[in-house]
């Protein structure tokens, strides 16, 4: 059975070697539904939030998961609007990689809220000034919209090919690639930006809050340009990860050469941005609301170490390694650069989850701290051992590298060196 | 033709397209959020018509006024009168019937039994921790009637303290601002006298007094002594700056307070000697401190009456059945206190309670009693209150079955007639035909003399309460201080001082409120330390820990609390504690 | 239109947390399980004890009760709400809280500047017995979702009730109180119409060393706190780097 | 045959719409009886009484609703006309002094707040307005009960959300949501 759900000419360890590797992740699995269970039956005492402390681990959790998921919906939008063939050597497994993070993200929502019974509602009685509408809506359409164009994907097995009305259907689906990748962009670039909308309209939070243009504070457009920015290097990240795992060459180097170039690009705007955005809040935003930006820093261990190793660290130091053709040459470098990008995401959504939450307003409130209960770490666990299993078997099964056959067929290929000409997008030149 | 796997797929296919088409997802969706709206565990207020009843609150020896919303028979919020608040305590009243700790059930026969083989040469005592009821002339006629019957109380029957005249008010730890009396009435005084409290921890009242001094814990007497000898034109005692940690210009400037601005009054958590004789010394005596006239009472009860002996003033180990009247809390004299006076060899101790909390935990019996609101007994007159009073804690809810009446057991023990003791001291009240009686559903008062006493006897049943007229003034009260001693000053190696704040015993689980909820107050079982004490304990915010003293060691939980003094802890003694601390104890904390 | 409002007298306010517990009896909010700290608790009203920073008889303290500001402009809690679990209502500008509307997201507690919302982190349970002692104005939360003071809208339901049974639209002011205000000993919690200047709140408000907390966010709040203390007014009104409270 | 799968899957289909449609009323309601066979009819045509004089408003304006047992004995303390079910009602309540357990059809949910007394007075609705011909009817219906939300089936038949904002939203009345929620 397992063989002949396999590609041909596209070896995979054996049968056994697959379980072994499963057997792990199926056990993290399976202890974090325990967890997310408990939850969900005895309620969310069973977590370490609380009423000063709403959000957590697991909001941490979805904006990072989402921002790094933006690789799928980046990648269509390079491959089927910008016309940028090179990439669509990796758009498979970015959408696998969205389709993980988009619907591990909406998993964990359901259990982070209270009455996950009623979380219709916001379908049926939505508010439409809240960012949080927003969202739900953008993530739940566009996660109809990765299960679509993943279905083309899996419906390239080896044995449900042989299924003629399978064929027809994804030969039918594969016409409408281009409009699921604009829808994709569109609802994309709004969920991304509402989810920093969610923290900047937080006029009671004068740590988070930001001004921007119309109803659209300034972390709406940080968030999207940060999230695109990380969405390729993920993408590479996991390439790397991927082919280093299964010790198979499946995307020729130009590939994750160009991600990280694009990533570099978008990094450095990102945190030019940022920055600029950085010193009106501190100048301007912050004082306006009656707070100066001093205090928030007063409290340990949320130094202005933390602003510098977000914006410098994580930011500029990843972005300037990227942009350098030399660096980004050397593997190491590349992935290295790749990973620091991510991590410099991640903390972003940390401060504005958890140090927003942990600072006083009040001048006789008292700066608190949480630790998330194992209770949520089990859940935050599932979602990864869920994203690799499906991954895995995505990899295993399905085709998520199309230049993978070809590398093997010519193992001369990683030989000739990586020629520095411009890439065309469309007709401008990146 | 058989039918195949993928027949099966196709019609399952179908039949799921079709189900979209009908209100069965749908209609299920919607069900199961509005089950979310009474799911099991949301528990479902009972309907009725609502109305209003009135009643006296028999929590602490204020006795407010109390009008109860009641659904039907059930009291769903107890309220003041309009401008006579009620305070944390008193407002959850009406729970305690439900408290999780009650006990409902005791060995009545078995108890009775026990103290009617008692050794006839020790003596049978009753102590009684709220003296001045009606039960507790009972208890003087049953002790009267046995032989070696001991009727005792805790302390002194303190004087009659009239705060509203009062311009300087020196308090000894004191707690004026937080239940002492009746909230409304204290803080209207409030307005007019100056407050300096002497007190090591900075409670409520202390951060609201006018003059907080943050004195050495266990030298109030000292300061008292030395502030007596101001007045009496002698010089400062050197050394009383040093042993109070009190700058001596303060120590000087705060005795002309009391002097220069008076009428002053001098108050303290415990009464002790130094404090009568300032009292005495600034002339208050008769003018903010003064002896109430008690209610008239049936002479023929003043006729066979056994003494008020003060607990301290009995015989060591001279008591060999002990009865406790827990039900209308007050004091709480510590274990050790009360164990000094039993005797050596099986003493019997009989409470009556409602729960183990208190003494429970070491009489051999323990009579279960009805709580507030259930119980029908009279409360003595408030502290501040210049007149004597009489009114009922009507009861709002019936008792469980299997509560014992303390009174009426004492009573039925010495073979007194059992008559309705409370309806007679009425009688004698209304034939006495003084003061005035109110009624609280339509507000007015009357003169006793125009009310027939079935009337009066039905307002006092109402929550109405009778008032004595001011009757000649009565002359300033002896207070010869050595009449009773001072708390015995402990001599031991352990580093910190303890400092007690009382948790009134029972108290609604609804008080999580102000104990646990929130840090409003050190909840019980808990321990405020100095950060520096703290470090040198080696314990930090939240641990659990031990404290320990002479008597022993309990657990507790720690909380850092910098308006704390170094070498200081302030411990909130529920009657375990107490026990553990005794009347004045050093001690030390450790980890756990 | 009224705009029923707060004013509270901080000099005033004993910390003695009658308003709490009597909150809490008039609202049906369950006493909090073992374990629950001040973080994890329910009370719509709660009072902080603040000190001025100083120690020995220099130390100064007050206390200071803390509820739902009631905010009037760019109400921060209600923007936020997916669902319109949150409203202000147009007739007494009351910032009311729909539980059986609400999912739970907390988004609306993070929202709110003064910590003034509760999530119901356990099912709400009465010890055996107690619960006949429930209010039956007011329904009982379930677990899971987010609650919050609204001035006791029960008994203005009840007030309303009064009025129509003698064929009144209008209620008159005396007979609608929260339970705060009806229960505070000092009389330190004092209610009323905003609107109507001659009100007690109103007449407060307008009085110098009033002020009202965080005033610099523009939300418009509708409790009005007084303190004639400098320090006590200079900890309330604005942030402040340091730790300066217990409560 | 070619069009096998497509029959197939249209009976799917059809299957699941009938069962849908026609099976649900039934599956998703608790039917029971009311404890005594009451006729308002005969209590308004041959007792000649109103509505408000056994459902009373109180004078604080609050409404009693279906009226205690008290009410009912005091013209039922004797059996008045030989009606089985009088007979019966006499015998299981009356003479026991147990209380009615009557299922209320419109019991609305715990967290409604429905003042009858401005609807009466202010408004001057008549009872029919919202209770329908019930005060006519000669029997009582089953009462029947939502199995998964517990509500009484009938606050769906012109008591729902909806049908109260029909009449709120008329004119430029403001609403929300605490004014008909505790």
């Amino acid at each position: 059975m397992d063989r002949q759900l396999i590609a041909r000419r596209l070896p995979r360890c054996p049968a056994r070697q697959f379980v072994l590797w499963l057997l792990p992740w199926t056990a993290l699995l399976a202890f974090g539904l325990y967890a997310a269970g408990l939850c969900l039956v005895k309620g969310l005492n069973q977590t370490n939030m609380d009423n000063r402390f709403a959000f957590g681990l697991w909001i941490f959790l979805d904006l990072t998961v989402i921002a790094l998921g933006a690789g799928a919906f980046f990648t269509g939008f390079l491959v089927y609007i910008l016309k940028l063939k090179e990439l669509s050597a990796v758009i498979y497994s970015a959408v696998v990689i969205g389709f993980v993070c988009y619907s591990g993200a909406v998993a964990v929502l359901l259990v982070d809220v209270g009455q996950p019974l009623r979380a219709w509602f916001t379908f049926w009685y939505p508010n439409v000034h809240s960012m949080l509408t927003e969202v739900t809506f953008c993530i739940t359409c566009y996660l109809t919209v990765l299960f679509i164009e993943y279905l083309p994907i899996i419906l390239k097995n080896r044995k449900l090919r042989q299924v003629p009305s399978f064929l027809v259907f994804e030969f039918q689906l594969h016409k409408l690639i281009y409009v699921l990748a604009g829808a994709g962009t569109f609802l994309s670039f709004f969920h991304q930006g509402s989810l920093g909308g969610l923290y900047g309209v937080l006029r009671g939070r004068p740590f988070a809050f930001r001004e921007g243009f119309a109803i659209w504070p300034s972390t709406f457009f940080l968030f999207i340009i940060s999230a695109v920015a990380v969405g390729p290097a993920f993408i590479l990240l996991t390439t790397w990860l991927v082919s280093k795992i299964s010790q198979r060459r499946l995307v020729k180097p130009q590939v994750l050469d160009l991600l990280g170039r694009i990533s570099g690009l978008l990094l450095s705007v990102y945190v030019l941005a940022k920055t600029v955005d950085t010193l009106i809040w501190i100048n301007r935003t912050s004082p306006g609301s009656g707070f100066p930006a001093w205090q928030y820093y007063s409290w340990n261990p949320f130094g202005t170490w933390i602003l510098f190793a977000e914006i410098v660290v994580f930011g500029l130091i990843p972005a300037l390694i990227l942009l350098i053709p030399r660096l980004r040459r050397r593997t190491g470098w590349l992935v290295s650069a790749a990973l620091m990008a991510c991590l410099g995401v991640a903390l972003n959504r940390f401060v504005l989850t958890v140090q927003t939450l942990a600072l006083p307003t009040l001048g006789f409130d008292q700066f608190v701290s949480y630790r998330p209960s194992w209770q949520e770490t089990g859940t935050f666990l599932a979602v990864v051992a869920y994203g690799v299993l499906v991954y895995s078997f995505s990899f295993r099964y399905l085709q998520l590298f199309p230049q993978e056959r070809a590398l093997e067929a010519a193992p001369a290929a990683e030989a000739e060196p990586v020629e520095e000409e411009p890439v065309l997008v469309g007709r401008y030149s990146l | 033709m058989q039918t195949t796997r993928r027949d099966l797929f196709k019609f399952a296919a179908g039949s799921a397209a079709g189900l979209v088409f009908t209100p069965v997802p749908w209609r299920l969706i919607t069900d199961t959020a509005l089950w979310s709206e009474n799911w099991p565990g949301i528990p479902r207020p009972a309907r009725g018509e609502i109305h209003t009843r009135f009643t006296n609150c028999a929590l602490c020896p204020a006795g407010c006024a109390v009008r109860a919303r009641c659904v039907g028979p059930q009291p769903v919020a107890l309220t003041g009168l309009p401008g006579q608040p009620l305070c944390a305590f008193g407002l959850v009243g009406h729970h305690l019937p439900y408290h999780p700790g009650r006990v409902t059930q005791g060995a009545l026969e078995q108890a009775a039994a026990a103290i009617a083989h008692r050794d006839p040469k020790a003596s049978i005592a009753v102590l009684d921790l709220r003296p001045g009821r009606t039960a507790s002339w009972t208890y003087r006629r049953a002790m009267a009637a046995i032989p070696h019957g001991l009727y005792l109380a805790p302390k002194r029957i303190s004087p009659a303290v009239n705060l509203a005249d009062a311009k300087t008010v020196l308090s000894f730890g004191a707690p004026l601002l937080e239940g002492w009396g009746t909230p409304a009435s204290v803080f209207a005084a409030r307005e007019r006298f100056r407050l300096v409290q002497v007190e090591p921890v900075p409670s409520p009242t202390a951060a609201l007094a006018d003059l907080w001094l943050p004195i050495r814990a266990g030298s109030e007497t000292a300061l008292a002594r030395a502030i007596a000898q101001l007045l009496r034109k002698q010089a400062l005692p050197p050394e009383v700056a040093a042993l109070t940690g009190i700058p001596e210009e303060q120590i000087v400037s705060v005795a002309r307070q009391v002097a220069e601005n008076g009428p002053a009054l001098v108050v303290a958590a415990e009464e002790f000697p130094a404090m009568s004789e300032l009292n005495r010394l600034l002339g208050s005596l008769g003018r903010t401190v003064f002896p109430r006239r008690e209610a008239p009472v049936p002479e023929s009860w003043t006729r066979a009456a056994a003494p008020v002996t003060t607990f301290a003033s009995v015989a060591d180990h001279s008591i060999g059945v002990l009865l406790i009247d827990e039900s209308a809390p007050d004091t709480y004299l510590p274990w050790s206190v009360v164990q000094k006076k039993l005797v050596p060899y099986d003493p019997l101790v009989v409470t009556f309670a409602s729960s183990r909390a208190g003494y429970g935990r070491h009489a051999q019996y323990l009579l279960p009693t009805a709580v507030y609101p259930e119980i029908t007994s009279d409360l003595p007159p408030a502290l501040h209150s210049a007149a004597a009073t009489f009114r009922l804690a009507a009861p709002l809810v019936a008792p469980p079955a299997g509560v014992v009446d303390p009174p009426t057991f004492v009573a039925r023990m010495a073979r007194l007639p059992l008559t309705p003791a409370l309806r007679e001291r009425a009688g004698a009240i209304h034939q006495a035909g003084r003061g005035t009686v109110s009624t609280w559903r339509d507000g007015k008062s009357v003169p006793v003399r125009q009310v027939k006493f079935d009337d009066f006897w039905s307002a006092l049943n109402e929550g109405g309460c009778w008032i004595d007229s001011q009757g000649p003034q009565a002359p300033a009260p002896q207070m010869e201080s050595g009449s009773f001693a001072d708390p015995p000053v402990e001599q031991s190696s352990l580093p910190l001082v303890v400092v007690t704040t009382a948790v009134p015993q029972p108290f609604s689980p609804l008080l999580s409120k102000l104990y646990g909820e929130s840090n409003l107050r050190l909840s019980p079982g808990r321990i405020a330390l100095h950060p520096e004490t703290a470090r040198q304990c080696g314990v930090t915010d939240g641990a659990r820990a031990a404290l320990e003293t002479i008597r022993g060691r309990a657990a507790v939980q720690v909380s850092i609390d910098s308006g704390m003094p170094p070498g200081v802890v302030r411990v909130a003694a529920t009657p375990a504690l107490l026990d553990l601390c005794g009347p004045s104890a050093r001690a030390k904390v450790v980890r756990v | 239109m009224t705009r029923y409002g707060m004013s509270i007298d901080i000099d005033r306010c004993t910390g003695c947390g009658a308003c709490m517990v009597a909150c809490a009896v008039e609202n049906n909010i369950p006493p909090a399980p073992e374990g629950a700290g001040d973080r994890k608790g329910i009370t719509w009203i709660r009072v902080f004890q603040v000190n001025n920073g100083e120690d020995g008889s220099n130390r100064k303290s007050a206390f200071v009760p803390v509820l739902c500001q009631q905010c009037g402009h760019e109400t921060p809690c209600v923007s936020v709400c997916p669902q319109q679990a949150v409203r202000v209502d147009p007739q007494t500008g009351i910032v009311g809280q729909m539980p059986e509307r609400c999912l739970g997201c907390r988004y609306c507690m993070a929202a709110c500047p003064y910590h003034a919302r509760y999530f119901n982190w356990w099912d709400p349970v009465w010890p055996p017995g107690m619960e006949k002692t429930l209010n039956p104005a007011v329904a009982p939360r379930m677990r899971g979702v987010v609650e919050k003071c609204n001035f006791c809208h029960g008994r203005w339901h009840a007030a309303k009730e009064r009025a129509a049974a003698q064929n009144r639209r209008e209620i008159d002011p005396g007979d609608y109180l929260p339970a705060c205000v009806e229960a505070c000993p000092t009389g330190a919690i004092r209610f009323g119409d905003l609107n109507d200047r001659a009100s007690v709140p109103a007449r407060d408000a307008r009085q110098d060393g009033s002020f009202r907390l965080l005033e610099k966010l523009g939300t418009d709040p509708k409790i009005h706190y007084h303190s004639r203390q400098g320090w006590v007014r200079q900890i309330a009104s604005a942030p402040s780097g340091k730790e300066k409270a217990r409560g | 045959m070619r069009n096998r799968g497509t029959f197939l899957f249209l009976a799917g289909a059809v299957a699941a719409l009938g069962a849908g449609w026609m099976g649900l009323p039934y599956a998703i309601y608790a039917r029971r009886a009311q404890p005594v066979d009451f006729s308002h009819k005969v209590h308004v045509e041959q007792g000649g009484l109103k509505c408000n004089d056994c459902h009373e408003l109180r004078s604080d304006g609050s409404f009693a609703g279906i009226p205690r047992l008290e009410k009912c004995a005091g013209c039922h303390a004797a059996p008045m006309g030989a009606t089985a079910a009088e007979k019966q009602f006499i015998d299981r309540y009356v003479a026991p002094q147990r209380e009615v357990p009557w299922a209320v059809y419109a019991r609305q949910p715990e967290n409604v707040y429905f003042p009858h007394a401005s609807h009466l007075k202010l408004a001057g609705l008549s009872c029919e307005t919202c209770h329908g011909d019930h005060g006519r009817t000669n029997t009582l219906r089953p009462y029947q009960e939502d199995r998964i939300s517990g509500y009484p089936r009938d606050i769906w038949r012109g008591m729902k959300m909806d049908t109260c904002l029909e009449c709120h939203r008329q004119g430029s009345r403001k609403n929300s949501c605490l004014e008909c929620h505790k």
